[in-house]
């Protein structure tokens, strides 16, 4: 267990955690992003390119997109936004 | 609440003793793992064995894989389905340096994602992780360009055939497999030498099956989520229908 | 010392589990959802690390490697734990669209 | 090296694909064509591939990766005639339903269509797969394209909260399972069942082995609506669309509990087989607590579509029962079971679209009288009741007399007689629906039962001839089925081969083929009879539950106080915990397997 693991291990717990104890959707949409990139370091200590790759790709591109647009949606609702809808 | 506690508790508890049974961490042993290393580029010329382990010899893993996403992204379509018609807001962005750079980062994003996919059976990489590098290059054309250049770019249904092209081909690969190679998605082409672009027999063909597909679904389920977001505020609420 | 990688897993598990549970809101829940499965993430790549050995990969040439078939897996799981998600959150966006809300307690439009 | 294996999983999403990429060039008129050539042709190769695994087990090796001395190298098919029972009933019921669905289902029919045949490839997949993470796959894949078919009616609240109940809940499931199926690659290094039960045989039965057993088992339990895992599946099946129905409980349910037998007998059979007992007991307590908890629920509600939901869970209980005996004859007679019950539920769900379309509505009350109208419905409906109930001869008798005899045999004779009262309590509900609404039996209103809310209405064009004749064709099979000549031999034979785990292992890892004799002679069941007697007092308890249902208010008002002191409580309590939250849902998933781990964490270690 080279010190680098032990590292990124309690870095990992420490997201995972932060993730699911943030309540409002959207700062744990960034956390949630923020969470990915450690796991992408993760994969990279546990030697796994391929895996590193998609987590990379997946937690930049797919997560974001999705969470965003429904919070955005979501949230209009509740402070009835004007009419058109601010970006 | 406090019931909850206790079971919870308990589950951890189970899961933690568990994980006590299984063998030091770093001393993995096991023959399957280390005979799909030693065969990966005698048999198959390949030098990437997690893609080959993809493509070939858990093959149908990944032909269940892509069928999840294409009917999840068919069910997202289904779901949404009942919204009023596209309301396409002039939301470009004006600032001439970021279209110009944006413009330069979807070329990059784009290569990148081609690259990505090219080589998933030599170097780390795939069918998958490219096809979405490729989606996030449509997405960035929303986000640098505005709203109207990616729904002009991208019409709804020629989507839908590229993503059900591209599911129906890794299928359709299985039962050449079967003709060539007397197993569904068995390796029918010759193996090229490894290292190369051209190896590693049909697993390039599945690869960029895959991409496609998988390109196609998520810049379909962008789209759908996006016609979401773009829809005014007046129009999102429930029609006066039955509760 | 080398029990840290599975209970990492295990942990994430649980706090997946725990986030799920008590989650009053639909797009939290999801995120909690992903939470979880990651912890089957680390726990399949923890099983196939071997100490010393570098990723399956032989360029140019062969060396001593980890196990392949955790990585397809995993590989697999990811894709699974981006469908499920994106199917959640349509069906909350569905959700609010008709109740006007995403917790979970108000959408409960029958229950007995 | 039977390629035939490929078709059941491969022909349908192809089609699917095809379908999905063709939709805008065919003419309207032909449009229902593809998707339902498809279904139909999978049907013939499921049947194809269960009438040649009466001769011998069929091993197909994807990718042709056969195993090399011993060591499993890509991932096998094998199929055995439960297994390939399993791919032919849902095949034949996804095929019903896309037929009975021709212009039933007009919004989407496209993306309905292409979901129902990527649903029947995950089903096939699952009851074919000899690779646990392979499993695992199409266990999602028919997760995902359920989920969606299940929110189709999405303009209204109730279809919304279904879907995401099932969808939640179902994939907290998913992660279970795979937790398992990581630890039991922890220990065993293999993904092959055959190759993980035979590693596993020599493993001491320590904490991995117990809890990698607990999450598996939970998961699947969960997939077949057990007790208490069961709150997801009423709110889903009262949501979704009839045709949609038909398939889930015909064939969606039981494919859990057919999970369950398969890992049982293939993987855990080696190390916890000395503990059989503890896994019995659990098991059974586990099925009986879902026959008669879900029958009760049934008798309460008023939408005809939760009613059957809730009937749905009591008969998975039943058929949980005979697979917890761990014994041949019990476990051919829950396939029985399961055959026979997916058929008839299947009908009757169908009859529910029949009556949806004819009426707008599935409310039990409101329907009073106004079946009389389609006296064929109310013969069918009649029939599916007493097929359902298991009265000597007719549907799903044959299931519970092999249940019966195998409990008499292992001393729990008290078991016939719980299964005997929970069919009943659920077949009275039906026959009371059934009595309410095509002979108009029973007072106009009855506050006991809940009020729920309207149907969505689909289009009249739905040909009516065409959703009868499917309805009756689906519940005539289903009826039958104790009829068919040398059905109980078929049944215990197959049911011996699946728990021979040492000639699993000899098929699919070393090619060691072994055929298996000329098919049993042509014989009638002849019922022993107790489990006659048996029938006969479920058919009592149904009319008498039906007849309590109808006409409680003309009880002596003195007992109907005292019954109402004492039931009240109990049944506001039971339907207290049916809260429709999610939350709650999971919170159960979690209490439920911490219980079951923690009795076999303390029993089952050796």
């Amino acid at each position: 267990m080279i010190p680098l693991q032990v590292v990124i291990i309690v870095l990992v717990g420490g997201g995972a955690l932060a993730v699911v104890l943030q309540r409002d959707p959207l700062r744990q949409a960034i956390v949630n992003s923020l969470y990915a990139l450690l796991l992408v370091v993760l994969f990279m200590v546990f030697q796994a390119p391929d895996v590193a790759l998609s987590m990379l790709v997946v937690g930049s591109i797919a997560y974001p997109l999705v969470l965003l647009v429904v919070i955005a949606r979501v949230r209009n609702r509740g402070e009835e936004a004007t009419d058109t809808a601010d970006p | 609440m406090i019931g909850f506690a206790i079971a919870g508790a308990g589950f951890a508890a189970l899961v933690f003793w568990a994980l006590v049974g299984l063998p030091d961490f770093g001393h993995y042993h096991w023959p399957y793992g280390n005979a799909l290393n030693a065969i990966a580029t005698p048999e198959r010329h390949a030098t990437n064995v997690v893609g080959i382990t993809v493509f070939d010899y858990r093959g149908l893993d990944t032909l269940g894989e892509e069928f999840i996403l294409f009917a999840s992204v068919v069910g997202v379509s289904l779901l949404l389905r009942k919204d009023p018609e596209e309301h396409v807001p002039a939301d470009e962005v004006r600032s001439d340096p970021i279209r110009a750079l944006g413009a330069v980062a979807v070329v990059l994003l784009f290569v990148l994602g081609l690259w990505v996919v090219a080589f998933g059976y030599v170097t780390p990489g795939g069918g998958f992780q490219g096809g979405v590098a490729l989606a996030g290059a449509f997405l960035l054309v929303y986000v640098v360009g505005g709203y109207r250049q990616y729904h002009s770019l991208l019409p709804h249904s020629p989507l839908e055939m590229a993503e059900a092209f591209g599911a129906g081909a890794f299928a359709i690969l299985g039962f050449v497999g079967i003709v060539y190679a007397g197993a569904y998605l068995g390796n029918f082409l010759g193996l090229g030498n490894a290292g190369s672009l051209y190896s590693a027999g049909s697993v390039p063909l599945l690869n960029w099956a895959t991409a496609i597909e998988v390109c196609a679904a998520l810049v379909v389920l962008f789209s759908e989520f996006l016609k979401i977001y773009m829809l005014p505020a007046a129009s999102w609420t429930p029609e006066e229908g039955p509760r | 010392m080398s029990y840290l990688p599975y209970a990492l897993a295990g942990w994430i598990f649980v706090v997946g589990l725990y986030g799920v549970v008590s989650s009053r809101n639909l797009i939290h829940l999801a995120v909690c959802l992903t939470v979880m499965q990651s912890g089957t993430y680390v726990l399949l790549l923890a099983i196939g690390y071997k100490n010393g050995a570098a990723a399956p990969i032989f360029r140019p040439s062969h060396h001593p490697a980890v196990d392949p078939v955790v990585q397809a897996l995993t590989l697999t799981d990811i894709v699974v734990s981006v469908t499920v998600v994106a199917l959640i959150l349509a069906l909350a966006l569905a959700a609010h669209k008709e109740s006007g809300s995403v917790n979970p307690e108000e959408i409960a439009d029958f229950s007995g | 090296m039977s390629t035939i294996l490929a078709f059941p999983v491969a022909l349908p999403l192809a089609g699917a694909a095809f379908v999905a990429f063709t939709d805008g060039w065919l003419p309207d008129r032909v449009k229902e064509l593809p998707a339902i050539a498809i279904a139909a042709a999978t049907t013939v190769i499921s049947t194809i591939i269960l009438v040649r695994t009466e001769r011998m087990t069929l091993v197909h090796w994807f990718g042709g990766w056969e195993p090399r001395h011993g060591l499993a190298l890509g991932i096998g098919f094998v199929a055995e005639p439960l297994g390939a029972g399993m791919a032919t009933l849902a095949a034949a019921l996804v095929t019903a339903s896309l037929v009975f669905s021709w212009r039933y289902m007009t919004e989407a029919p496209r993306l309905y269509r292409v979901l129902m045949l990527v649903f029947l490839a995950g089903m096939s997949g699952f009851a074919l797969s000899g690779d646990l993470f392979n499993m695992f796959v199409w266990f999602e894949l028919m997760g995902v394209a359920a989920y969606a078919l299940a929110g189709y009616a999405v303009e209204r609240l109730g279809p919304i909260q279904g879907a995401l109940n099932f969808a939640i809940t179902n994939t907290v499931a998913a992660l279970f399972i795979l937790f398992g199926i990581a630890l039991l690659y922890g220990a065993t290094g293999a993904l092959n069942l055959a190759q993980i039960g035979r590693t596993l045989g020599g493993h001491s039965v320590d904490g991995l082995v117990v809890v990698a057993f607990t999450l598996l088992i939970a998961g699947l339990l969960v997939k077949s609506a057990a007790v208490p895992f069961h709150f997801w599946l009423a709110d889903a099946y009262a949501v979704a669309p009839a045709p949609v129905c038909a398939v889930f409980a015909g064939a969606m349910s039981e494919v859990g509990l057919f999970g369950i037998a398969r890992l049982y007998w293939t993987v855990f059979d080696g190390p916890i087989g000395p503990h059989v007992g503890a896994v019995r007991d659990v098991l059974l307590a586990v099925g009986i607590a879902t026959a008669i908890v879900a029958a009760v629920m049934a008798f309460l509600q008023r939408h005809l579509k939760r009613l059957l939901a809730y009937t749905v869970i009591s008969h998975v209980g039943i058929a949980l029962c005979g697979i917890a005996l761990l014994d041949a004859t019990a476990l051919g007679g829950a396939a029985n079971l399961v055959l026979s019950h997916g058929f008839i539920k299947a009908g009757l769900f169908l009859a529910c679209g029949v009556l949806l379309r004819e009426f707008r509505g599935l409310d039990e009350l409101a329907l009073r009288g106004r079946g009389r109208a389609l006296p064929l419905l109310g013969a069918l409906w009649l029939l599916a009741a007493v097929g359902l109930v298991g009265f000597p001869y007719v549907g799903s008798f044959l299931g519970h007399s092999l249940v019966d005899d195998a409990a008499i045999e292992h001393a729990h004779r008290w078991l016939p007689a719980t299964l005997m009262v929970a069919t009943g309590v659920s077949g009275g509900a039906i026959l009371r629906a059934g009595a309410r609404i095509f002979l108009g039996w029973g007072p106009r209103d009855d506050p006991l039962l809940r009020e729920e809310p309207p149907e969505e209405v689909p289009e009249e064009t739905a040909s009516m001839p065409a959703m009868l004749a499917i309805t009756t064709g689906v519940i005539a099979i289903g009826v039958g089925f104790s009829l068919i000549p040398g059905l109980e031999d078929r049944s215990e034979h197959a049911a011996d081969r699946f728990r021979d785990q040492h000639t699993y292992v000899d098929r699919t890892l070393f090619g060691k083929v072994r055929t298996y004799g000329p098919s049993a002679p042509v014989v009638i069941h002849r019922a022993t009879p107790a489990s006659i007697g048996y029938g006969l007092g479920a058919g009592l308890i149904a009319a008498a539950t039906a007849g309590f249902g109808l006409y409680r208010r003309r009880l002596p008002a003195g007992t109907r106080q005292a019954g109402r002191r004492w039931l009240e409580p109990s049944v506001d309590g039971l339907r207290a915990l049916h809260t429709g939250v999610v939350g709650d849902y999971v919170m159960w998933i979690t209490v439920g397997t911490a219980v079951i781990g923690g009795i076999w964490a303390l029993t089952l270690v050796s």
